[in-house]
């Protein structure tokens, strides 16, 4: 019974994580239609400033909070110079995000020089009850996702913001047309899908360590799990992450985890071809 | 009968856009297809042509049960299909567009292998000059204008030689003069061809149309030769009702 | 620079391929600097056979096609005389033809491995799986317990090391609990860490390697694996691999290795190298045993014994001296060639952690042998 | 009535991303083409005659080394053509590549390593066979079926394909896992063996150029049409009575077939496989290599091939710690500047992919 | 006193193709102008220059007495301009419901969507659907309902009857006369009856050049007018 219940919080700590950085990439793919290769590392970049507050002294919270702004107005910036002008060609979109991503991740190899650094929890230790251990920091992390989750739908689904976003993705010489700025709200998605990155990198950090291939790593699990959930709403892409993060975290307990890795995606792909509109078929927010 | 269409159902989540709807289309038969906006016709006709899997009911074509049919079969089977919106291939020249609506029924082989552009490339021209588009021939497809890119369009869905032509809305964004010339361009393929034509302007259907079927939320309403269906009196309340 | 006798004949070229960008660049760029501080040193003793030695340095990016071009660069656009690195197996394994078989060239293979590389002209100079645990193991049982736990990295080095490392413990009267293997990259160890927990297992033998082993020890840690006291231990951590975790995940984490840095209190000429290297070379890069760096000033020293005994550059004479050539010290004391084995003899030291810092806590009696070929 | 350029190109940066644009862009690229047709039009002749020139006289000025580098990149190229075939022509992106490269290379590693098969006339062909099938499967799976597939869907299950590969090399010991297969056995005819160098060298630019030729009368044949047509939209396409989908699971076939070649080319010229060589590195790789030169007019893709590789080459040995840095910049600018690739400083649009020498005989 | 939308000598086209020669315009504060012409003649390429879609290439564009011709789509919007345009007019992934309230942001009136749906009662059984898998009228009616809502002090429509069914034009034309009597309105219009009923002045075009201009009666009874719109 113990062990079913750590089972179940391990699992969902590990979803959430991967909701978490999913997060982002889904509402750049979904809304703008760019897969964003370089969405790792804006997350490495997260990570990178709360690890540069931990190096320089300052509370390591400060450094979280910190993340997702600064690498937020870098993928506005980005936006407005480059992202700006693949909208037309996807394709050469992705390629474009993945040569920005392998020049910021070589970029922060240097800096760091290519370690593995440590950075602690803001909080951390476990939380004990009875003879089960469960790590606080981790249990922190499911909350702050579940919050950010619920905000980011409101502020999509409820805000004019979200609506204005919403149609400008959909056809932006029409929403020009009904008087909405399309590149301010070009730039406040992408930075906004780029804060969330920041921000995922900033709280799994702590978990993980800070390495250059930090955000690259996720990548892959996060397209397919965009595409599992839906391309085209906000809701799919994130149950899509649910999916494949707990999948992935579960599988091994049931199975070699050699061949839980390469059957996830399998899975998966079989999965998205069977049901090619993904878990959500991309209505709604 | 050419066209055989019955008890074509189909819904969308809650809402039913056609039920039970019917069409029979005879050989050389000209046959329009009109109803309220919202009343089903473009869906039936995807229903025809395979764009759409109707919920229930059957489509027969020469005499064979098509309902399970891909498109590409239909299309093989000798249907041919105008979407309302138009798609061309717009970075395609126009050239290329009715090139490619030509030769698509020929085998892989003739594909790779057969010199068959130098061998269509008269009938390509004379297509092109008949919808006077010849002299835009080299041009990219997404070049033209709207009303234009439906010429295009009933160019394309002409070449493959039909047995069954469907046109949705061919003469939207045209003048009156305009369809009056595109109805001339459609007289002379009465010869080896049937034609499903939705319209929304009565003139231009009771000019060229044989027969008239007419949709109403999703059921036929009235189907029969022109003056038949002009006379009915549901027809006519429709036309009166706001919509 | 000193005058060269033969300086009228040309230099000697040694060339290095190493990972000097990609993941591991922290390893490669530190061997490259050895290497700089073992040319210049021996240039500034007068060379070797009268003539200067030039050093030639390509980056393997850990990209075995990438590697393979670079190679043939120094192999065949410089000519080098030998060639020192590679640090990976696969990487090894990619570049070994190129330069032994393709290119008539001498190789020395600096990093501690799985063993059983028997090619011919191929010299390793890092620690072999008997060298790590024929006396780690008896230790690890003796201050850990009985039941072990292989958790690894699904590629070859885990593999095999834990063939090996079985033997062991069975001969010792330990027991494996469990022997599991996970993708490279794999960073969440929950389903591991519950096995390892529920069986009450003593000592967690990894050969997780990063980025995974960080995740992995710290989930360990919050789920009081160490509380309840379990013994961490892993033959490839260093002093660049401590920063991974925080001190307290992994306190009592016990390695095994031909250096550590705490050696330099006891050993004089330990702490020679460690400060002409770091004098040299004062950034992020550590002089450390995990990244072959050890290995690469062992190789370069018993190379130039070869060459000085040979008294000629050319690859079968060289071979023939290296075959049992001795430096009387390096990184850890002495070692030397085991004839006709192509492996080095050298002392192991076994290190505990204690609030990020190692303490020595055994050491070989003698030079250990790396029982390969 | 000519406009600046810079008017153009306000016209297009105002009006990013929709279908309006698309078209404008289109405009202008048809704008372009036309003053290129009257300029004088072939130049892909030109440029494809230029090419294979400089590569026949490539290794009497290149050294002995750079010959090997230049055998190496022409195998790549090889590879970026089968690349070219399945996105720049038909509009599949294939983000798994290598799968077939790799595992034809894996294929013939095990030919020559434990059947002790290197005769060319064997091994080559076996190569081919192997990529053909891989991708006869995979393609048939991702391609074929009731829903026609999306180009993402394509794109990662082409990428699953060749992760789940990687993954499963690595772990397969019969494969040499993590560390492949070294010390392969050169390639043989009768008794000669093809070791690095001129001779080498002359087979690989002998295959590419028969291989070239082959899929240069392929995307010019009214297939290749059909292909254009695809890559615009699939649905219209079928509509007519095309068979979409098979025709773009024979193309894949066939960019499959092609890799595979390539991929036992290089097997025996590198000596070694490693899980890599299946993998999502070289995928990406391969995806560089054409959008650099320009797809869609197969010579780009050599062209990108030769580039990437040799400014790799030059930039890792001079800027030897920060060159992933450099290149990636490069790759930016490149993608930047000339979305349609380095091809695009000589080519029109016209000459790519869908248009086709007709117009000569309309206009007198 | 100028035009409320003064257009002079613009020329304006796509990529290198020019489209429209030498085009003079004026639109009064109120009151409906049509714009007529055969397909291809540019009134489309008209519509999306004032609109700000394409750039002018040469020419005035004053709008409200000021110059706007370097201003944004989306600020000539806010200024005022509403535009139906002649394709992709709906949000295709959007919700009816989120379509009339994109219409709706700028505008300050509460029962403003209340009242397009009064006047397109089908939309209000719409409501959730996304209008990509609209009908080709519902279409067209959502289209105009959204730009009405954005309280324009001009009214660009395209076609704006493409499609739709005569029941549903004449509601049309009933409201557009009615809006031409507060704002301005020009219509790109193939049924000449209609667009003669909502205009009181026309602007043929022929090859981007205007070719007749008058008041909407004249210009019907010109005997050129056939000619212009035949193919
Ligand atoms: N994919 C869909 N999902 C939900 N509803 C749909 C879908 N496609 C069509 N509908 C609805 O079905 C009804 C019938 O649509 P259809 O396009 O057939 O009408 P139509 O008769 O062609 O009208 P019009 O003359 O306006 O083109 C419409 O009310 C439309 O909103
Ligand atoms: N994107 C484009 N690129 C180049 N030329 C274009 C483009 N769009 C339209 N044209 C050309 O500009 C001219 C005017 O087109 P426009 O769309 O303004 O015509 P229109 O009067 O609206 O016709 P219709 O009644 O068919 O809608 C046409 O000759 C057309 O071919
Ligand atoms: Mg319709
Ligand atoms: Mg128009």
């Amino acid at each position: 019974m113990a062990n079913a219940f750590v089972a179940a919080f391990e699992i969902l700590s590990f979803g959430a994580i991967i909701v978490l950085i999913v997060l982002g990439l889904g509402i750049i793919a979904s809304m703008m239609g760019i897969f964003n290769f370089a969405q790792g590392e804006f997350v490495l970049l997260g990570a990178y400033i709360t690890y540069l507050a931990y190096a320089k002294g300052m509370p390591i919270w400060a450094g979280m909070v910190a993340a997702p702004f600064v690498v937020g107005a870098l993928g506005f910036a980005l936006e407005a110079l480059i992202i700006r002008r693949f909208y037309a060609a996807p394709i050469v979109a992705m390629l474009g995000t993945y040569a920005l991503g392998l020049i910021i991740r070589e970029s922060v190899r240097g800096l760091i020089g290519g370690f593995y650094l440590t950075v602690p929890e803001p909080i951390g230790g476990s939380i004990d009850i009875g003879a089960m251990h469960i790590s606080a920091w981790r249990f922190t992390i499911i909350v702050i996702t579940l919050l950010v989750m619920a905000g980011c739908y409101l502020l999509l689904s409820r805000t004019s913001f979200g609506l204005r976003m919403r149609a400008t993705l959909e056809n932006p010489s029409l929403a020009r047309a009904s008087g909405i700025s399309t590149p301010l709200m070009y730039g406040a998605t992408f930075a906004f899908g780029s804060a969330l990155a920041g921000l995922a990198g900033a709280l799994i950090v702590p978990v993980f360590s800070l390495y250059a291939d930090l955000g690259l790593r996720f990548l892959i699990q996060g397209f397919v799990a965009v595409m599992v959930g839906g391309v085209g709403s906000f809701i799919g892409p994130v149950a899509g992450a649910g999916v494949i993060g707990t999948l992935s975290a579960a599988l091994p307990w049931i199975m070699a985890p050699v061949v839980a890795d390469v059957l996830v995606f399998v899975l998966a792909i079989v999965f998205i071809k069977f049901r090619p509109q993904g878990l959500i078929a991309g209505k709604g927010v | 009968m050419l066209l055989e269409a019955a008890g074509i159902k189909k819904i969308f989540g809650k809402l039913t856009a056609l039920d039970g709807a019917a069409l029979s289309v005879g050989e050389n038969e000209f046959h329009g297809l009109i109803g309220p906006n919202g009343s089903g016709k473009s869906t039936l006709m995807k229903c025809i042509a395979g764009a759409e899997v109707p919920t229930q009911g059957t489509v027969s074509f020469v005499n064979t049960d098509i309902t399970a049919y891909t498109p590409t079969e239909r299309a093989r089977a000798g249907m041919s299909l105008k979407f309302q919106i138009t798609s061309v291939l717009p970075s395609l020249t126009l050239y290329d567009n009715i090139l490619l609506a030509l030769q698509a029924q020929s085998s892989l082989f003739d594909l790779v292998f057969s010199r068959t552009r130098g061998a269509l490339h008269d009938q390509v021209m004379t297509m092109l000059r008949q919808f006077r588009l010849a002299d835009r021939a080299f041009e990219a497809a997404a070049a033209l204008s709207h009303g234009q890119q439906q010429w295009l369009e009933i160019a394309m869905a002409l070449a493959g030689k039909p047995k069954l032509l469907l046109l949705d809305e061919p003469t939207g964004g045209m003048s009156l003069e305009e369809r009056r010339v595109t109805g001339e361009l459609l007289q002379p393929i009465k010869q080896h061809c049937s034609l499903v034509i939705v319209e929304h302007d009565l003139d231009f259907i009771r000019d060229i149309c044989d027969r008239l079927t007419v949709l109403d939320q999703g059921r036929v309403l009235a189907s029969g030769t022109v003056p038949e269906i002009q006379a009915n009196p549901s027809v006519q309340e429709i036309y009166l009702r706001r919509a | 620079p000193a005058p060269w006798a033969n300086a009228a004949e040309a230099p000697i070229k040694v060339g290095i391929a190493t990972d000097l960008t990609g993941p591991i660049a922290y390893a490669g760029n530190a061997d490259a600097n050895v290497a700089k501080m073992v040319i210049k040193e021996i240039n500034a003793a007068g060379g070797l056979l009268g003539r200067p030695l030039e050093l030639y340095i390509e980056d393997t990016a850990s990209n075995e096609s990438v590697a393979v071009g670079n190679v043939r660069k120094l192999i065949q656009r410089d000519k080098v005389d030998m060639v020192l690195g590679g640090i990976t197996s696969s990487m090894r394994n990619a570049i070994k033809d190129p330069i032994v078989a393709r290119g008539k060239t001498l190789y020395i293979y600096p990093q501690l491995y799985e063993g059983k590389e028997c090619t011919p002209y191929l010299f390793c100079t890092g620690p072999t799986p008997a060298q790590q645990c024929d006396e780690f193991i008896p230790w690890l049982i003796k201050n850990g317990g009985k039941k072990f736990a292989l958790p690894s990295a699904n590629y070859v080095w885990p593999h095999t090391l834990n063939v090996y490392a079985r033997k062991v413990i069975e001969a010792n009267g330990g027991e494996v609990v469990f022997e599991e293997y996970y993708p490279l990259d794999q960073v969440d160890f929950s389903a591991t860490v519950n096995r390892i927990v529920s069986n009450k297992v003593d000592v967690v033998f990894n050969t997780v390697i990063p980025p995974g082993v960080g995740p992995f020890f710290k989930q360990l840690y919050e789920a009081g694996f160490l509380k309840n006291g379990g013994r961490l231990a892993c033959v490839y951590y260093d002093e660049n691999t401590l920063n991974i975790n925080q001190a307290a995940e992994i306190e009592g984490l016990a390695s095994c290795l031909d250096y550590f840095k705490v050696l330099t209190k006891e050993n004089p000429f330990d702490a020679k190298i460690q400060a002409a290297y770091e004098k040299d070379f004062p950034g992020n890069f550590l002089f450390a045993a995990g990244s072959a760096a050890t290995g690469t000033y062992r190789g370069l020293k018993l190379w130039e014994a070869a060459v000085k005994e040979a008294g000629k550059i050319d690859r079968e004479s060289v071979a023939a001296a290296l075959d049992h050539a001795k430096i009387a010290e390096g990184p850890g004391g002495p070692a030397e060639m085991v004839p006709g084995k192509r492996h080095c003899k050298m002392k192991m030291y076994t290190a505990v952690a204690k609030g990020g810092n190692y303490e020595i806590v055994a050491r070989s009696s003698g030079l250990v042998d790396p029982k390969e070929c | 009535m000519l406009k600046p350029m810079s008017v153009v190109r306000e016209a297009i940066a105002t009006d990013m991303g929709d279908e309006a644009d698309g078209a404008m862009a289109e405009g202008a690229a048809a704008g372009q083409a036309k003053d290129r047709v009257k300029a004088g039009r072939k130049i892909l002749p030109i440029v494809e005659a230029v090419v294979l020139v400089a590569a026949l006289l490539a290794p009497l000025v290149l050294q002995d080394y750079l010959t090997v580098f230049a055998t190496r990149v022409i195998i790549l190229a090889l590879f970026a053509l089968s690349f070219d075939l399945v996105w720049g022509y038909a509009g599949i992106m294939s983000f798994g590549q290598a799968l077939f490269f790799g595992s034809a290379g894996y294929g013939v590693a095990l030919l020559a390593r434990d059947l002790d098969i290197t005769n060319i006339f064997l091994v080559l062909p076996a190569g081919t066979l192997i990529g053909l099938a891989f991708a006869l499967l995979l393609g048939g799976f991702l391609l074929l079926g009731r829903h026609p597939s999306s180009v993402i869907f394509v794109s990662l299950g082409t990428l699953t394909g060749s992760y789940a590969a990687d993954r499963l090399a690595r772990g397969w010991y019969y494969l040499g896992g993590q560390n492949g297969i070294p010390s392969i056995a050169p390639m043989s005819l009768g008794t000669y063996e093809f070791t690095e160098g001129p001779a080498f060298y002359y087979l690989v630019l002998g295959i590419l150029v028969v291989v070239y030729l082959l899929c240069r009368f392929l995307v010019r044949s009214q297939f290749g049409l059909a292909l254009a047509g695809l890559r615009e939209n699939e649905q219209r396409i079928a509509f007519f009575g095309y068979k979409a989908q098979h025709l773009k699971a024979i193309i894949f076939t066939i960019g499959g077939a092609v890799a595979g070649l390539a991929g036992s080319l290089y097997a025996f010229h590198e000596g070694f496989v490693w899980p890599n060589m299946v993998g999502v590195v070289v995928s990406t790789q391969v995806v560089l290599y054409v959008l650099f030169g320009g797809s869609g007019t197969l010579i780009g893709a050599v062209i990108g091939a030769v580039i990437v590789e040799g400014v790799s080459f030059w930039l890792s040995d001079n800027y030897r710690d920060i060159w992933p840095i450099i290149l990636g910049v490069l790759l930016l600018l490149v993608i930047l500047f000339r979305p349609l690739g380095l091809i695009s400083f000589v080519l029109g649009e016209r000459e790519r992919v869908g248009s086709f020498g007709a117009k000569a005989k309309e206009n007198p | 006193m100028p035009e409320f939308l003064d257009i002079k000598h613009l020329d304006a086209g796509y990529g290198r193709s020019q489209v429209l020669f030498d085009v003079t315009l004026g639109i009064p504060w109120r009151g409906g102008v049509a714009v007529l012409g055969r397909n291809g003649a540019g009134k489309t390429t008209l519509m999306k220059t004032i609109v700000g879609e394409l750039p002018a290439w040469k020419g005035e564009l004053a709008f409200d007495g000021r110059d706007i011709s370097r201003r944004a789509t989306q600020e000539r919007v806010r200024a005022g301009i509403g535009y139906v345009p002649q394709e992709h007019s709906v949000f295709a992934r959007l919700s009816v419901r989120d379509n009339l309230a994109v219409g709706s942001l700028a505008s300050k009136k509460a029962d403003a969507v209340d009242h397009v749906l009064t006047i397109f009662p089908k939309l209000g059984q719409r409501l959730d659907q996304p209008a990509g898998t609209l009908s080709g009228g519902e279409r067209k009616m959502l289209a105009i309902g959204r730009a009405m809502l954005g309280d324009p002090k001009l009214l660009l429509l395209d076609e704006p009857t493409e499609g739709v069914w005569i029941g549903v034009i004449e509601e049309i034309t009933e409201r557009l006369i009615e809006l031409a009597r507060t704002i301005a309105v020009i219509i790109v219009e193939q049924h000449l009856d209609l667009a003669l009923r909502v205009a009181d002045y026309a602007y043929v075009l022929d090859r981007g050049r205007v070719a007749l201009q008058g008041e909407a009666g004249q210009v019907r009874s010109n005997p050129e007018l056939m000619r212009y719109l035949a193919p």
